[in-house]
């Protein structure tokens, strides 16, 4: 078990995104609060109610506009609260990370998983994992800012 | 100073570094090495205008961007009470002279349509104002028209000096240019030593070449007038219109297209005004806060654009058409749609209604 | 060489026209490289029905956004010419419901190709362009300085040149023999892998470069058959709020993102957006790759079986290579 | 013809040697080829992974990856204890906590989807019963024999997925379909003491007692078993187990293969059978009288 | 908006390590922020009162509380701020303790982060809009599924209650497995005699409606308001007219019919009425035996039926029920204990399970409550009972106990020393669960009053010997192998999720663990609830329990039932699932993936279709926002905008 005692130090806080369904991953990452698992601080959580309403654009939009990171976590394949958001999810996010790449964004900083809401330990042991992961891929260069023509003309 | 210079051919890169230090250049330019397309774009060393083929967008950019930050604002709150906030706001505009070299005479037409709107009143936009009147036109006298030009048939043609600071003639191993008005001819010793006699006389012989073309149908314009007569004609707006994608192509694309939308884009408590091109084909753009749209329809779109340039614009302005027949809709719309034979069409079918 | 077709193509449609409300196909353009559509009514006007390679619209998506098209005598049906890529975006939309497969009459022209005048002028020079006609492999260009002949490799398409589905997957009548697919599907993909080979900050640079140029015209989207939000599209709206008007990168990608996400598993690659684009941003590679992932991943290639659902609206509980 | 790699391991090269010739020609009958794993090693079973359980796993995984190179997709093994070392290395192989120091250490390429089974499973499942009923030419008459599979060969559940731990039927099935009277026998899988061997012969001798005790009382002519160890404690020590209780056993154990490669009507001589200790020579009674019988259809 | 931000201290959990005054101070400097604060205990009356006073004070039109987990505060302050006058979704919470100041310890880092959270939670709350509940009507017909004893407790109870209840039975009689037991623990009172007259109230209650021999077929609509399709299945006898005479048992000739009820310890009748006091009591075909569906040939009872009731072509009947709510009684199975290879079951007659041997036990069983061992019929002397037989063993895939299985051993044991003194009987047992009223007296009494003989240890094999078994295990306690000879082996076999329950979840769209056992709402909290609302559960369907449990279970749903049923309308979830119809295209991409059914097309002027959500069957899971491709579908509360404002108030 990974990161039980000893959270790496952080030269410099990340940005990363989650999103954790309500009934499972966010309740996994409760577990984990209550039982104090460490974990290091670059994760920021959004609550959703099903990895089904995860549009894979929340995770692009992230990306492209500067996330180091982003993190989908719900529910279990057929655990589901709402029987079948995360089989559509699942194929959803996994088209994305099969995409990222091809437009110049390291699939290294997308992830999802499926942690339940008493796998506490498992919860600390994805958000170490992934965070040490983005700490070695370090600042997301991001795609930039605006063009030269609209500098030009004092934008 | 004669006001005159020539520039040979292979010297025309040294000729722009030189203008380039003074002021900001713009050349048309290829957006990709290899591919078709022609763009203004800001000139670096190295950079090699395209001055063969009309430009695929024209310089509309230069004096009215797609995208342009009309003021700056931000609240300011009281660190001992957060209900206290003021509010501060800046409108300040920066704008440095700029020489776009290489337009055609289509191109500097366009901003004819431009100035009638924002500078004649009886509101005068401030933003454009400053931007067109420190932009010069380095015009060239054109020489390679397509099956899609029309600038005769608008009242312009291809050696139409009109809204011109200098005047670039191709000739054999260069280009004459002369300029036109007197800022324009601060910048002409920059450009080259004064051309020879010959020189200027092939210049003088491709202008006239030039004048004497007769590009496109005189008679287009006499269409505009039909317009109101066949606005409730829907089937004849239906038949003109069923082609149309609605994909706004021939807006970014037209020099003398100028709808707006403006929004304010903020994060935390600062935020700023935006003004960027919108296009009276889409749908959004006259989509009212009541959710109501008056113009529900690609077919209410199209007619307008048709009925704004050759029938409302002229209404409104002495009679001008707020089109500079260069072409560039008709060659960038995915299905061919001619703008031409829409209003050729106008007039024919109203003689044959009556 | 291809005045015959377009006789078959004319004689066929005239067969046709009595039970049928319209028929949509090709003809002659402002210039001999370009062709338009064309809504056909009654017989008169079928001497403008042509067919040739310079056809190169997609017009399966009158059949959705044109309320004209729609809004016809409910008991005829709709008459629509297709070449093989365009027959797949009319099986896309008859999957999505948006149109019955009962309440169109096909005409399947099996296609080697179609040209692409920027392809042709960037060959040029060319002024004065008089006529314009492809025989066997060759275009052969008369213009106001004599005749210009171009190899057709040099001159088709992009998507021709990688196309593995030339005949219409679906029809009522065809026009013409089937041809042979120039690759199979599996190899139809070179241009992506060839990005796939380059290193990431490289992709991320033809990218950033590409997409910059983006006008956010939309011309892309709304040349689109299956983008079928058209004026409702969340690149525009503010409710919800996706994009600023910022013409930032930023924006751009994500409009890009917006709109391959939104074909992932349903475009046919017409190439239409391609097309459209006055920037010539390579924007169907784009979908090219969604295309080749789905393939990969869901072994799903779109537009091809009416009664397959779309597989990013659907799901298998058992899968587990995902 | 079906073709597997073959890996025989230590004991079959020595004290049971009767097995891997038994095996090999029953095999060879029923159209196998074998491919004996080239420069094959020590499966590492005895003491190597008390010492290091990950090189003891590596040391059986050379064997897989040389069955692997050769293009094989199944590994057969007849000894028990050989095939736990080798589904061991397999395991470690898939476990993504091991498996790089498992290739770093094996230090050649190894996929690990090769599948290591025992001749058991290989004639239950992959030949299968019906198969090989078919291919009988000298079925038996009246030889009652009882299996015994001892501890190894169904254990641990996972490892030898092909049949029930506890109640094992295979080798019971097997032998009916070469038509030996199987009865219900309650110890085929009890311990056999293999393991105090050395130590406490006294033990084995009292366990290995009762197991062919229980076979006598069922009515058993022979024991048969598809472990080396196991043969070795039934039939070896029959003499030892006789002297410990006081009894006069002389119950042969055979190798299942041997069973069933008399059926196959393939000579005694090359079953090994004139190896055992105990006389089996009662297997070969009714195959000589059914000689004539042998079918003929193809 | 004018928001506050209260940040809490929660005494030290969250001030221990973060700079709580900071995150308040930071908040002020937040778009919109009227007021922020840090208070020591925001969730405890005063606090909840100082976020009162606040939005009365600073006149907030929302509240954001950074503290703990919003599943667990949540409701709490969303009451606060209503009794404040704010709508309870101008509320947000920042999860600053379980996602910040639990997990680390770097107090700088855990400030910035604590401060981020609140600056999302403020970003999305400019985006809330107040939402409201509507009223649906309530039909008061509750159905129960399953009719053992815990689902006829919770029938009678709501009949009691002036309900009228439907009762689905798949088996022709209810009863359940209690009607199959001799005696009950630790009473050693007769099964029968105190489930008999439960059994016959459920017919004689005007308001109860019973289908036996029916299974529900399908499951539409939503708490207030199911129509449930119920299979009735062909019995092949009209029990309008059936009066359970026993004439025709008595006279078909297919007389080598497994006796189910009985455990197949003896023969039954292809025509059959299960066991003598089955309610109700009428007769049914069974199809795989009659001579009249396997040979054509019999018309037997049809012939000497006195009342004409035997219909051979009588056909599956489809009845649609209305309720507005629906307990689930399903029971359980028994685990297969021939999945012990080494015990023998199934293989050896005199290998029998607990539930076998409570056959042999009844006096109505096949032997009329002698003990005789199934193989000869002879009187056993020696019997071993073998405990947790697919019980708290993880190898077959039962690791939980079942609950029961110590209790029956003790109670069989105590039967069978009664019954038959000279019997010796061995229990081999893990350990002794027996934490009930009078439970371990009562397994005390088995060891000490009866003299069974109690051995610590699993059985390693059971095997005949002779025509006796010998039984080989160990002793734990005193470290030896043990083997004992006995007549009789009783496999104390545990307990499982019925064969269908999964089906049925996936029809009742309520969650089974992965045993197969439905899933409460809350393991404490909410124990008959489901998260389907108006869905509960009674009995072992719920988990292994004893019959004071499940009648407990069963009496407890019905006051849920009878709770829910007190109002005339029911508040729905304003959380669902809203189509904006201009923005509709209609392309029916979310009604093709909503898992509930809840949304529908609605017809506007002119043949237009638009997508329509049902907010009461709309369970707020967002996948046809996700789906929706211009988004005219918003999951209220989660929209669109909402979380893009947490994304830009991260990213942008």
């Amino acid at each position: 078990m990974s990161g039980s005692n000893s959270v790496p130090v952080t030269e410099q806080g990340m940005k990363i995104v989650g999103f954790l369904c309500n009934w499972c991953s966010y309740g996994g990452a409760d577990t984990a609060g209550v039982c104090r698992f460490k974990q290091p601080t670059d994760l920021r959580i959004i609550r959703i109610p099903c990895t089904g309403r995860m549009d894979p654009l929340f995770a692009a939009k992230s990306l492209i506009y500067g996330a180091d990171g982003v993190l989908v976590s719900g529910c279990h394949p057929r655990d589901c609260h709402y029987a079948v958001g995360n089989l559509y999810a699942r194929r959803r996010l996994e088209v994305l990370k099969h995409f990222l790449p091809f437009m110049g964004i390291d699939p290294r900083r997308f992830h999802y998983t499926w942690v339940s809401a008493s796998e506490g330990q498992l919860w600390q042991r994805v958000v170490t994992d992934f965070s040490e992961q983005i700490h070695q891929l370090g600042p997301n260069p991001g795609i930039g800012a605006e063009s030269e023509i609209f500098e030009k003309l004092g934008n | 100073m004669s006001g005159k210079a020539f520039i040979p051919r292979d010297s025309l890169g040294a000729a722009l570094d030189r203008l380039s230090k003074k002021i900001e250049v713009w050349v048309p330019a290829m957006s990709e090495e290899g591919r078709w397309g022609v763009e203004f774009l800001p000139y670096r060393p190295g950079m090699r205008p395209v001055l063969d083929r009309q430009s695929t967008l024209s310089p509309k950019r230069v004096v009215f961007p797609q995208m342009e930050t009309l003021l700056r604002f931000e609240y300011i709150k009281d660190p001992d009470d957060p209900a206290k906030v003021k509010f501060r706001l800046d409108d300040g505009q920066e704008v440095k002279p700029q020489f776009v070299f290489g337009a055609r005479p289509c191109d500097v037409r366009g901003f004819f349509t431009f100035d009638r709107v924002f500078t004649e009143g009886p509101f005068v936009d401030g933003y454009y104002r400053n931007r067109r009147a420190s932009t010069l036109f380095a015009t060239l006298v054109c020489g390679e028209g397509d099956a899609a030009c029309f600038c005769s048939s608008v009242g312009s043609g291809p050696a139409d000096q009109a809204g011109s600071d200098l005047w670039v003639t191709p000739v054999d191993g260069g280009y004459v240019v002369e300029a036109l008005s007197e800022r324009g001819r601060e910048y002409v010793a920059l450009l080259g030593d004064a051309p020879s006699e010959l020189q200027e006389a092939a210049a003088r012989k491709v202008q006239e070449e030039a004048a004497q073309q007769q590009v496109g149908d005189p008679d287009l314009v006499k269409s505009a007038p039909s317009f109101r007569g066949r606005f409730e004609d829907l089937d004849y707006w239906r038949s003109m219109v069923s082609q149309c994608l609605g994909c706004g192509v021939c807006t970014y694309v037209c020099p003398t297209c100028y709808c707006f939308t403006i929004t304010d884009e903020g994060k935390d408590l600062k935020g700023e005004r935006l003004r960027s091109w919108d296009s009276c084909m889409f749908a959004q753009y006259t989509s009212e806060a009541s959710g109501h749209n008056p113009r529900p329809t690609k077919l209410e779109r199209y007619r307008n654009r048709v009925g704004h340039k050759f029938s409302y614009f002229p209404e409104k302005y002495d009679g001008m058409i707020a089109c500079c027949g260069c072409g560039r809709c008709i060659r960038s719309c995915p299905v061919s749609i001619d703008i031409r034979k829409v209003v050729q069409e106008l007039k024919e079918k109203a003689n044959a209604c009556a | 060489m291809f005045e015959n077709a377009t006789k078959q193509l004319r004689e066929t449609v005239e067969a046709a026209l009595p039970e049928l409300n319209t028929v949509v196909g090709w003809r002659a353009g402002y210039d001999p490289l370009h062709m338009t559509p064309v809504f056909i009514k009654n017989a008169g006007d079928l001497s403008k029905l042509e067919w040739s390679p310079f056809c190169v619209q997609n017009l399966s998506g009158y059949l959705v956004k044109d309320p004209a098209v729609r809004a016809q005598d409910p008991s005829k049906k709709i008459g629509i010419c297709v070449k093989g890529c365009d027959s797949r975006s009319l099986v896309a939309l008859i999957q999505e419901k948006f149109i019955e497969r009962n309440q169109i009459h096909v005409f399947g022209i099996p296609c080697r190709g179609t040209v692409d005048w920027r392809r042709v002028m960037k060959l040029g020079p060319l002024t004065g362009i008089q006529s314009a006609r492809v025989e066997e492999s060759r275009l052969v260009v008369e213009d106001a300085n004599g005749g210009h002949t171009f190899a057709l490799e040099d001159v088709l398409a992009r998507k021709c040149l990688r196309c593995a589905h030339p005949n219409p997957v679906i029809h009522d009548v065809l026009i013409g023999e089937p041809v042979t697919p120039r690759v199979a599907v599996e190899n139809s993909y070179g241009e992506v892998e060839r990005m796939e080979e380059q290193s990431l900050e490289d992709r991320l640079g033809f990218w950033k470069k590409e997409l910059d140029k983006c006008l956010r015209c939309y011309a892309c989207r709304n040349a689109c058959p299956l983008c079928v939000c058209q004026d409702r599209c969340i690149a525009e709206t503010r409710e919800p709020r996706w994009l600023t008007q910022r013409v930032g990168t930023s924006e751009k990608f994500l409009f890009h993102f917006i709109h391959a996400l939104h074909l992932a598993g349903r475009c046919t690659e017409c190439g239409e957006c391609e097309r459209a684009c006055p920037m010539e941003i390579p924007v169907t590679l784009i979908k090219e790759k969604l295309n080749k992932i789905t393939l990969e991943l869901m072994s799903y290639e779109a537009g091809m079986d009416p009664e397959a659902v779309p597989p990013l609206l659907t799901f298998n509980p058992g899968e587990t290579g995902l | 013809m079906k073709r597997i790699a073959y890996y025989q391991g230590c004991s079959l090269e020595g004290l049971a040697s009767e097995y891997d010739i038994s095996t090999r020609a029953v095999c060879d009958a029923l159209g196998i080829e074998l491919i004996e794993i080239p420069d094959w090693n020590c499966c590492g079973s005895s003491p190597a992974h008390s010492a290091d359980p990950l090189l003891s796993s590596a040391l059986a995984g050379r064997n897989l990856a040389i069955a692997e190179a050769e293009g094989c997709d199944v590994v057969m093994t007849p000894c028990p204890g050989c095939l736990k070392s080798l589904k061991g290395a397999l395991e470690t192989c898939h476990d993504p906590q091991q498996c790089d120091a498992f290739r770093e250490i094996l230090g050649m390429p190894f996929e690990g989807r090769i599948r290591a089974i025992s001749v058991l499973e290989l004639l239950y499942k992959d030949v299968g019963v019906d198969a090989l009923r078919a291919q009988v030419q000298k079925p038996y008459a009246d030889q009652v024999i009882v299996p015994y599979y001892g501890c190894l060969l169904t254990r641990p559940p996972k490892f030898a997925d092909f049949d029930d731990p506890e109640n094992p039927v295979s080798m019971d099935r097997l032998l009916e379909a070469v038509g030996v009277t199987v009865p219900d026998f309650p110890y085929k899988t009890e311990c056999c003491g293999a393991t105090y061997g050395v130590t406490r012969n006294d033990i084995v001798g009292k366990l290995t007692g009762r197991i062919l005790d229980m076979a006598l009382r069922v009515g058993a002519e022979a024991v048969a078993v598809a472990c080396p160890l196991c043969q070795q404690n039934l039939d070896l020590r029959q003499a030892q187990v006789n002297r410990h209780m006081n009894r006069t056993f002389d119950l042969p154990v055979v190798y299942i293969t041997q069973v069933i490669g008399i059926a196959l009507g393939i000579a005694p001589k090359e079953l090994g059978l004139d190896k055992l200790f105990v006389n089996a020579d009662f297997l070969l009674r009714s195959a000589r009288e059914e000689e004539p019988q042998a079918k003929t259809i193809g | 908006m004018r928001i506050g931000v209260f940040v809490c201290q929660c005494g030290t959990n969250i001030a221990g390590t973060v700079d709580t005054q900071e995150v308040a101070r930071r908040a002020g400097n937040l778009p919109d922020v009227a007021y922020a604060t840090s208070y020591m205990y925001t969730c405890s009356e005063p606090g909840q009162q100082e976020i009162q006073r606040a939005i009365r004070e600073k006149n907030l039109q929302g509240v954001v509380v950074a503290a703990c987990s919003p599943r667990m505060h949540e409701p709490t302050f969303r009451r606060a701020v209503e009794r404040a006058g704010l709508n309870r979704f101008m509320f947000e919470m920042a999860n600053i303790r379980e996602h910040v100041s639990w997990i680390n310890n770097d107090r700088e880092a855990n400030t910035r982060k604590a401060a981020e959270l609140v600056e999302m939670a403020v970003a999305k709350l400019r985006f809330n809009q107040p939402l409201f509940s509507s009223q649906i009507s309530v039909n008061k017909r509750v159905m129960v599924i399953g009719g053992g004893v815990a689902g006829i407790q919770a029938a009678l109870d709501c009949s009691d209650g002036g309900l009228d209840v439907v009762l689905v039975e798949r088996k022709s009689s209810i009863g359940g497995k209690m009607a199959q037991l001799d005696k009950t623990f630790p009473t050693v009172d007769c099964s029968s005699c105190i489930l008999g007259p439960k059994m016959v109230d459920v017919v004689q209650k005007d308001n109860i409606t019973l289908h036996a021999a029916s299974e529900v077929e399908s499951i539409s609509g939503y708490v207030g308001n199911f129509t449930v399709e119920v299979r009735k299945k062909a019995t092949y006898v009209d029990w309008t007219a059936c009066t359970g005479c026993g004439a025709c048992i008595e006279k078909c000739p297919s007389r080598k019919v497994p006796d189910v009820f009985n455990e197949n310890l003896a023969n039954a009748r292809a025509i059959n009425i299960p066991f003598p006091q089955a309610i109700p009591k009428k007769a049914t075909i069974n199809r795989d035996y009659c001579l009249h569906f396997t040979k054509g040939k019999c018309g037997t009872c049809q012939k000497v039926c006195p009342t004409g009731a035997v219909n051979y072509e009588m056909q599956d009947e489809i009845v649609t029920e209305q309720v507005g709510a629906i307990i689930v009684a399903t029971g359980y199975d028994l685990f297969d204990a021939s999945v012990y290879g080494e015990y023998g079951g199934g293989r050896y007659a005199d290998v029998i399970s607990g539930i076998q041997y409570e056959r042999i036990l009844s006096a109505s069983g096949p032997f009329g409550g002698h003990i005789k061992r199934p193989s000869d019929g002879k009187e056993p002397k020696d019997i071993v009972f073998i405990a947790c037989v697919g019980s708290r063993d993880a190898s077959v895939g039962r690791p939980y106990c079942s609950g029961v299985c110590c209790m029956y051993i003790a109670k069989q044991a105590i039967l069978t020393r009664d019954h038959l003194p000279d019997t010796r009987v061995w229990v081999f047992y893990m350990d002794i669960r027996a934490p009930g009223k009078n439970y371990d007296e009562f397994v005390r009494r088995a060891q000490e009053e009866y003299g069974v003989q109690y051995i610590r240890g699993r059985v390693g094999k059971v095997y005949p010997k002779g025509d006796r078994m010998v039984v080989q295990g160990n002793d734990t306690l005193l470290g030896v192998q043990v083997e004992v000879e006995a007549d009789l082996v009783v496999l104390a076999t545990g307990i499982e999720a019925s064969a269908g329950a999964r089906e049925l979840a996936e029809k009742l769209r309520i969650s089974y663990d992965q045993y197969g056992f439905y899933m409460e709402s809350h393991p404490k909290l909410r124990p008959v609830e489901t998260n389907t609302a108006g869905v509960y559960l009674a009995g072992v369907c719920q988990g292994p329990k004893d019959i004071p449990s499940s009648v407990a279970m069963g009496s407890a749903a019905a006051a849920k039932v009878q709770a829910l049923f007190s109002r005339d309308t029911i508040e729905t979830n304003p959380q669902v699932a809203l189509v904006n119809e201009r923005v509709c295209i209609s392309c029916g991409k979310c009604i093709q993936v909503c898992p509930f059914g809840a949304i529908q097309w609605k017809e506007l002027r002119g043949g237009i279709r638009k997508a329509e959500v049902l907010p009461s069957v709309c369970q707020g899971c967002g996948l046809c926002n996700a789906t929706c491709p211009p988004k005219a579908i918003q999951l209220q509360h989660a929209t669109d905008n909402q979380i893009l404002a947490e994304v830009n108030a991260l990213c942008a």
